[in-house]
């Protein structure tokens, strides 16, 4: 196992406060997160952690509160500019592209690599092919690394749900990401394909040195895997700190017993 | 037993990334090129050539864009033939205004002025998806075709307001036979089939899919969905503008405004419907499906009535026999969407799949 | 000023007639996802067989009446059977372009059944303005309008009550929020997809006649689908009263423009800017005046 | 990719050699119909080219064809479409030992086909639609703009409205408005009519009609404002019945409005029920069940059970004289050329091209074939396609057409200046050295 320093703050959420209509989804909210490490979301159901991540990577935009990432303050995102900051996540319910081939999906995932323009990729020679080449070249690397290429040219609609979940994990990785969130990586998996997900996420942390966003329902596999932990519940931060910490919360404990407030 | 990829290993990605990576299919595609180009011009007779290959060659660039657009960016248009018009009048317009202007590029830019305007009515599509944006692109079925009748600019003054097509010029030799309309459009349709194939296969055309297939998604890894619908409505009306172009040059020769009815949208669409959503093959064989079938069914209606004549000294009404090939048309269509929803692409794939196998059932 | 306002409400009646047509649509749209443009088509049909059955077999309306809507109920029905059952399940496009040549098929049988020559159709009301109006108010407003306003809006409130009172209008709308929610409390779905097509059958007959009586009865009604599309998009696709909302919005506006923007552009604006403005309000309301918001949900 | 339409093809082709062989014997005239039964236009079709049938039909039974030599025809169907149109004229152009001469009663497909026509060798006749500028023949020598073109017919309008105001002074300060069908077909009378404007002095305002025309509220609002003393209604399918409903809605009086012959058959009127009576619109061409060439082919043709139309009543209709007239035309260029290269043979396209341009039927011709009254005289040359110009005006009562003018002449000076004026910008830009009339035979 390779050596992971844990660094400065690269992303930092203050004060931030989402709201759909009249129901709120998140009430001020602040946490940061460091480069290097994996951070977990957790909490019950509605608990706003899907809208947490939706928020850094701009899905939503907050109506209130300031996101600094890598010292750059800015009110909510946009998707794009978030991709293009080198930020890359995966989907709780799974966002693949139903119609293309597993490798077509992880190609997508270097868009924002491509420098050539679209009436070079028409002619398809020089320039674009070797870019087009190279491109393919990394993401071989990526279905590599996550194990599967038996399954390249399939369809990702054919393919079990377990399997879906790692062609996902290998679009955003192909992405080159220095922040990747990962929305319930290992939800509806068994035992086994969970534990390779864990190996997946690790290695990736380790090996690559992106730092992680994670939220995930498993409290086992949250507590071995992650360095630190925020706690929503109804849209608040109940918690936040290490595993050992946050277990020993009693507001934590409070909300997994479902203690009325 | 010919038709296996057994053996073909690729060892380089390049090679992986191939337009046809089976060695047959290479074979056979490169053999129809050089059978159309070199062996159709000289067997074919005026008929085949000016009536039915170069309209199917022409209606199968527009099917090509409007696959683009709805097969593979997923956005679904019925302005189809008002870009045509505006490839066909800026065509007309830029051979009579910029004197001797060479022929390609007259193509070239009448396709960019049709995806200029295309363009421009593909802003809705940024707020506005399926079926509410069909009927948005009506708005520039109807308004382009309304203001090439209203200014007679368009049309250089003409009192009916038809423009009629200069003669072709090529390397200052005069295009005016079938068997050289043909070759011009044909070669324009190859070139044009080849880039979008390319197109396709490259982060563009993935760019495309992905924003067809889930657009949220897409804008999460870093695909800009403003630029990339907006692009895709421009290349496709490009293609479009091309189509248009050689329809008014190649084939009609003369064209009106209301030549570019909403029908003939519709029969684009009916193209890339029956052809196959999202394949450049299924453009071609779609073109071909909608030109050719009620032509066959008006030829067998003739012989039927022929038949009937001779033996019964009796034929069936005209009246009788158009409204039949009508309902025919229609029942056709419905009866080949329950049966294959994914077009004659899909049907080409079984095919394939099946000859793999040949001679063993699995 | 009061031409102004003689213009205003030609264009509001005219949208009722537009938000006919829009009602068959909304309809099958709302049951079953289907985008019908072959409800153009229904209307001709409609029209043709109750005009035919009057000028070609010499019945009385009361006669004929009768045997249209029963013509309309078992086409409906039969398209539902033989059209939409296999197509089932199939994306929207699909069952878009199945419902193009279905109308190619309504049309040609049509006019194989009913002859080519358009024929006129008088259903009692003189499409005249009434007298007294324009002696007092030199307004014009048609009887003949009133009269398709008024059955118009007889029609809203039948399909309003039948959604909301009847057992199979409630089974309707829980098929429209949900298919699979509907089947799984066991709403037999096609039972209430062919109530829907017959019910939208009887609409066209309503609108053909209507729209017969103005124009006369031949293919041209084929072309009421096109007035009716910009009535949906503003109306929202799946709401009933936006079909009537959109229809008099639709009427009013292009009416207007016709009259007062159309000779600065040199006029026959109308084929485009019912479009346009219909465009416009999307950009403001991606959903339609009374369509559903969806939100994506990721 | 292209390997299944090449068997498509190849099954197409069959069915076509099929069809070829089942088709005709050596040495009949042949007559490609470009015809439509379907559609929006379908009446209009199903008339005209039934009467057209009819005609050839009765010379072959009447009279045996055409000196011995029997017509043949074959349909195909267009739906009104280019496109269609233009595979229809090429399947059809060869068969049965090649056409005599085309006509597709639609100024679309006429379009498309002037270029194609003159690389035949196949004359394109079209009367009463078209392209008005081809009536010089010196410029378009394959294409037959005949008996009348929309600018004749708009003066022929003009023309007939002087009549009725008492004299061409009294136009001076009168309003008409120029209601048109928003096309190429609508706008195509526009100059003629404005440059009658200035010439006469009165006021003319032009109100396009969106197509389909099913919707003119806006539009007859905005008459009733204006207030005009005649509107010219040059409308196409559902435009004319709705705009005689609106008309009436606005109380508009129906004597006040002058058709087009494109809106003056009974499917423009029929629909329009009680609303259409006293409406008057032009015609090239006479209608009616009495008119003696119709009596003629009901007896001969339809007695025996021949008749093309499915619709008895439909005989003797506005579109089916018309089809009529087109028969006539086609028989007489024949036989003309038949005078000039050799009785009782088969004209080839070349040969019946010479026959129209040397077509004279005057008025003592037009009675040995009945048809006096069925159609103004006609009188082709090598320079003027047109021949004729003529049109009569015609009411309608409520249950037929009753004429109402006498033929009315055009200012062909005026007119004739346009033309050349048109054509040769045309041959300009087509680089078209026209033709020397003084030196054809």
């Amino acid at each position: 196992m390779g050596e992971r320093r844990i660094g400065d703050v690269v992303l930092a959420l203050e004060r931030i406060s989402l709201a759909f209509g009249g129901v709120k989804a998140l009430t001020d909210i602040s946490f940061d997160v460091r480069e290097h490490e994996v951070r977990a979301i957790i909490g019950p159901n509605g608990a706003g952690k899907s809208s947490m991540l939706n928020v850094i990577n701009g899905v939503y935009r907050p109506q209130q509160g300031t996101i600094t990432y890598r010292g750059a303050p800015r009110h909510g995102m946009d998707p794009h500019a978030a991709a293009a900051l080198g930020i890359a996540r995966t989907f709780q319910n799974i966002a693949l592209f139903r119609g293309m081939t597993v490798l077509d999906n992880v190609m997508t995932g270097r868009n924002l690599k491509i420098r050539t323009n679209f009436l070079e990729h028409a002619i398809w020679w020089g320039r674009a092919r070797r870019e087009e080449l190279d491109n393919r070249r990394k993401v071989e690397e990526v279905i590599d690394f996550l194990e599967i290429q038996h399954i390249r040219k399939t369809p990702v609609g054919r393919l079990p749900y377990g399997l879906q979940k790692r062609v996902e994990l290998a679009r955003a990785l192909a992405a080159e990401p220095e922040l990747l969130l990962l929305d319930e990586p290992m939800a509806g998996m068994n035992v086994e394909e969970k534990q390779d997900m864990c190996r997946f996420v690790l290695d990736v942390n380790e090996q690559y040195g992106t730092t992680i966003v994670l939220i995930e329902h498993d409290m086992g596999v949250v507590m071995d895997i992650s360095d630190r932990v925020v706690v929503l519940d109804y849209g608040r931060k109940i918690g936040d700190g290490t595993p050992d910490e946050v277990r020993g919360s009693q507001a934590v404990i409070d909300a997994y017993l479902g203690v009325t407030h | 037993m010919l038709y296996r990829e057994a053996g073909q290993f690729k060892a380089t990605y390049a090679a992986d990334q191939q337009i046809f990576p089976i060695r047959q299919d290479r074979i056979v595609m490169i053999a129809l090129v050089v059978f159309m180009f070199a062996v159709v011009p000289a067997v074919a007779d005026q008929y085949w050539l000016s009536a039915v290959l170069i309209p199917v060659l022409i209606f199968a660039l527009a099917t090509i864009g409007l696959n683009i657009l709805t097969g593979y960016a997923g956005q679904l248009s019925l302005g189809t033939a008002a870009f045509m018009a505006v490839g066909a009048f800026a065509a007309y317009n830029l051979d009579l205004r910029v004197p001797g202007i060479p022929l390609p590029v007259v193509l070239a830019l009448a396709g960019v002025f049709a995806a200029g305007v295309g363009a421009v009515f593909g802003l809705p599509s940024l707020r506005i998806k399926g079926f509410y944006l069909a009927v948005a692109t009506l708005a520039a079925q109807f308004f382009i075709v309304w203001a090439l009748v209203k200014f007679s600019w368009f049309s250089n003054d003409s009192s009916s307001g038809v423009i009629t097509a200069q003669k072709m010029h090529l390397f200052g030799k005069v295009l005016d036979t079938p068997a050289q309309k043909y070759l011009i459009t044909l070669a324009v349709v190859v070139l044009l089939a080849l880039a979008a194939k390319n197109l396709m296969r490259s982060s563009t055309g993935r760019a495309f899919m992905a924003v067809r297939d889930m657009d949220v998604a897409a804008a999460v890894i870093g695909i800009p969905l403003m630029r990339t619908k907006l692009l895709a409505f421009a290349i496709s009306s490009f293609y479009c503008g091309v189509a248009g172009a050689l329809y008014a040059y190649a084939y009609l020769g003369t064209v009106e405004p209301e030549g570019f009815t909403l029908d003939l949208s519709f029969r684009i669409l009916f193209m890339v419907i029956i052809g196959g959503m999202g394949s450049i093959l299924g453009s071609f064989l779609g073109a071909a499906f909608i030109v050719l079938v009620p032509i066959g069914l008006n030829v067998s209606t003739q012989w039927l009535n022929g038949v009937l004549q001779s033996m019964l000294h009796w034929s069936l009404p005209g009246s009788l026999t158009s409204n039949l090939e009508l309902m025919v048309f229609g029942g056709l269509i419905i009866f080949f969407l329950a049966v294959e929803p994914h077009g004659l692409a899909r049907l080409w794939q079984i095919g394939k799949e099946k000859l793999r196998l040949w001679p063993f059932p699995h | 000023m009061s031409f102004f306002f003689e213009v205003l409400v030609a264009g509001l009646l005219s949208g009722v007639m537009y938000a006919l047509v829009a009602l068959g649509f909304v309809l099958i749209f709302k049951a079953s996802g289907v985008f019908n443009f072959a409800q153009g088509a229904m209307v001709f049909f409609a029209a043709a067989t109750f005009a035919g059955l009057q000028q070609e077999h010499h019945l009385s309306v009361w006669l004929a009446l009768p045997l249209a809507l029963v013509a309309m109920v078992v086409l409906g029905l039969v398209i539902e059977r033989v059209v939409l059952r296999p197509l089932v399940n199939q994306p929207q496009i699909t069952l878009f372009m199945a419902t193009i040549g279905l109308a190619f098929f309504i049309e040609g049988m049509s006019q194989m059944f009913w002859g080519s020559t358009p024929r006129g159709l008088s259903i009692g009301i003189e499409d005249q303005p009434f007298q007294w109006v324009s002696d007092r108010l030199n307004i014009n407003i048609s009887q003949f309008d009133v009269f398709a306003a008024f059955v118009s809006g007889i029609l809203v409130v039948l399909l309003a009550l039948f959604f909301q009172r009847t057992r199979i209008g409630r089974a309707l709308r829980a098929v429209a929020d949900d298919h699979q929610a509907a089947l799984s409390v066991g709403i037999p779905l096609q039972y209430i997809w062919a109530i829907v097509w017959a019910v939208a059958g009887f609409v066209a007959l309503v609108a053909g006649m209507l729209w017969g009586a103005r124009n006369g009865v031949g293919f041209s009604l084929t072309f009421t689908a096109l007035k009716a599309l910009p009535v949906l998009i503003l109306g929202g696709f799946e709401s009933i009263p936006g079909a009537i909302v959109g229809g008099l919005i639709i009427g009013a506006s292009e009416k207007v423009a016709e009259v007062y923007l159309g000779p600065h552009v040199g006029g026959g604006i109308e084929g485009w800017f019912a479009y346009v403005i219909a465009l416009a309000f999307l950009l403001v309301r991606p959903e339609g005046l009374f369509g559903e918001k969806h939100i994506d949900r990721v | 990719m292209l390997r299944r339409t090449k068997v498509l093809a190849g099954l197409f082709g069959l069915a076509l050699a099929a069809a070829t062989g089942a088709a005709l014997a050596a040495g009949e005239q042949f007559v490609p119909l470009l015809s439509y039964r379907v559609g929006p236009y379908a009446a209009g079709g199903s008339g005209f080219f039934g009467g057209y049938i009819d005609y050839m039909n009765y010379v072959n039974m009447k009279e045996g064809g055409i000196n011995g030599v029997k017509l043949s025809w074959e349909e195909c169907e267009t739906e009104y479409n280019n496109s269609r149109g233009v595979e229809c004229y090429e399947r059809l152009k060869k068969h049965g030992g090649g056409a005599s001469m085309v006509q597709p009663l639609s100024t679309g497909i006429s379009y498309s086909l002037i270029d194609r026509v003159a690389t035949d060798k196949i004359p394109l006749v079209t009367i009463g639609y078209g392209r008005t500028d081809a009536a010089d023949g010196s410029v378009f020598p394959w294409v037959f703009p005949m008996i009348t073109t929309y600018w004749s017919q708009a003066s022929d309008i003009i023309k007939y409205i002087e009549t009725k105001a008492g004299g061409a002074d009294k136009l001076r300060g009168k309003k008409i408005v120029h209601l048109y069908h928003d096309s190429a077909y609508g706008k195509e009378p526009i100059p003629v009519l404005e440059a009658y404007a200035k010439q006469l002095g009165f006021e003319l305002t032009l109100i396009p009609v969106a197509h389909p025309g099913n919707e003119q509220g806006a539009q007859w609002l905005q008459i009733r404002q204006i207030k005009p003393d005649w509107v010219i209604l040059w409308g196409w399918g559902v435009m004319n019945p709705t705009a005689l409903k609106a008309a009436a809605k606005v109380g508009y009086p129906r004597t006040q409005i002058i058709g087009d012959w494109w809106a003056g058959s009974e499917e423009d009127v029929i629909p329009a029920g009680d609303a259409a009576k006293g409406y008057t619109a032009a015609a090239f061409n006479g209608s009616g069940a009495n008119l003696p060439l119709v009596q003629a082919i009901k007896k001969v043709v339809y007695g025996a059970g021949k008749g093309n139309l499915e619709d008895k009543s439909r005989i003797g209709s506005v579109y089916h004289v018309r089809g009529i007239v087109s028969g006539i035309v086609t028989v007489e260029a024949i036989r003309v050329a038949q005078e000039h290269f050799g009785k009782g043979k088969v004209m080839t396209g070349e040969q019946v091209r010479w026959g129209l341009d040397h077509l004279n039927l005057t008025e003592a011709r037009l009675k040995q074939l009945d048809a006096d009254g069925l159609m103004p005289p006609t009188h082709v040359t090598c320079e003027d396609h047109e021949g004729s110009g003529l049109a009569r005006f015609q009411t309608w009562d409520g249950n037929e057409w009753k004429v109402v003018s006498g033929w009315i002449s055009p200012d062909k000076q005026m007119l004739r200046a346009m033309i050349v004026e048109s054509a040769n910008k045309y041959a300009k830009e087509k680089g078209i050295t026209p033709r020397d009339c003084s030196k054809e035979g």
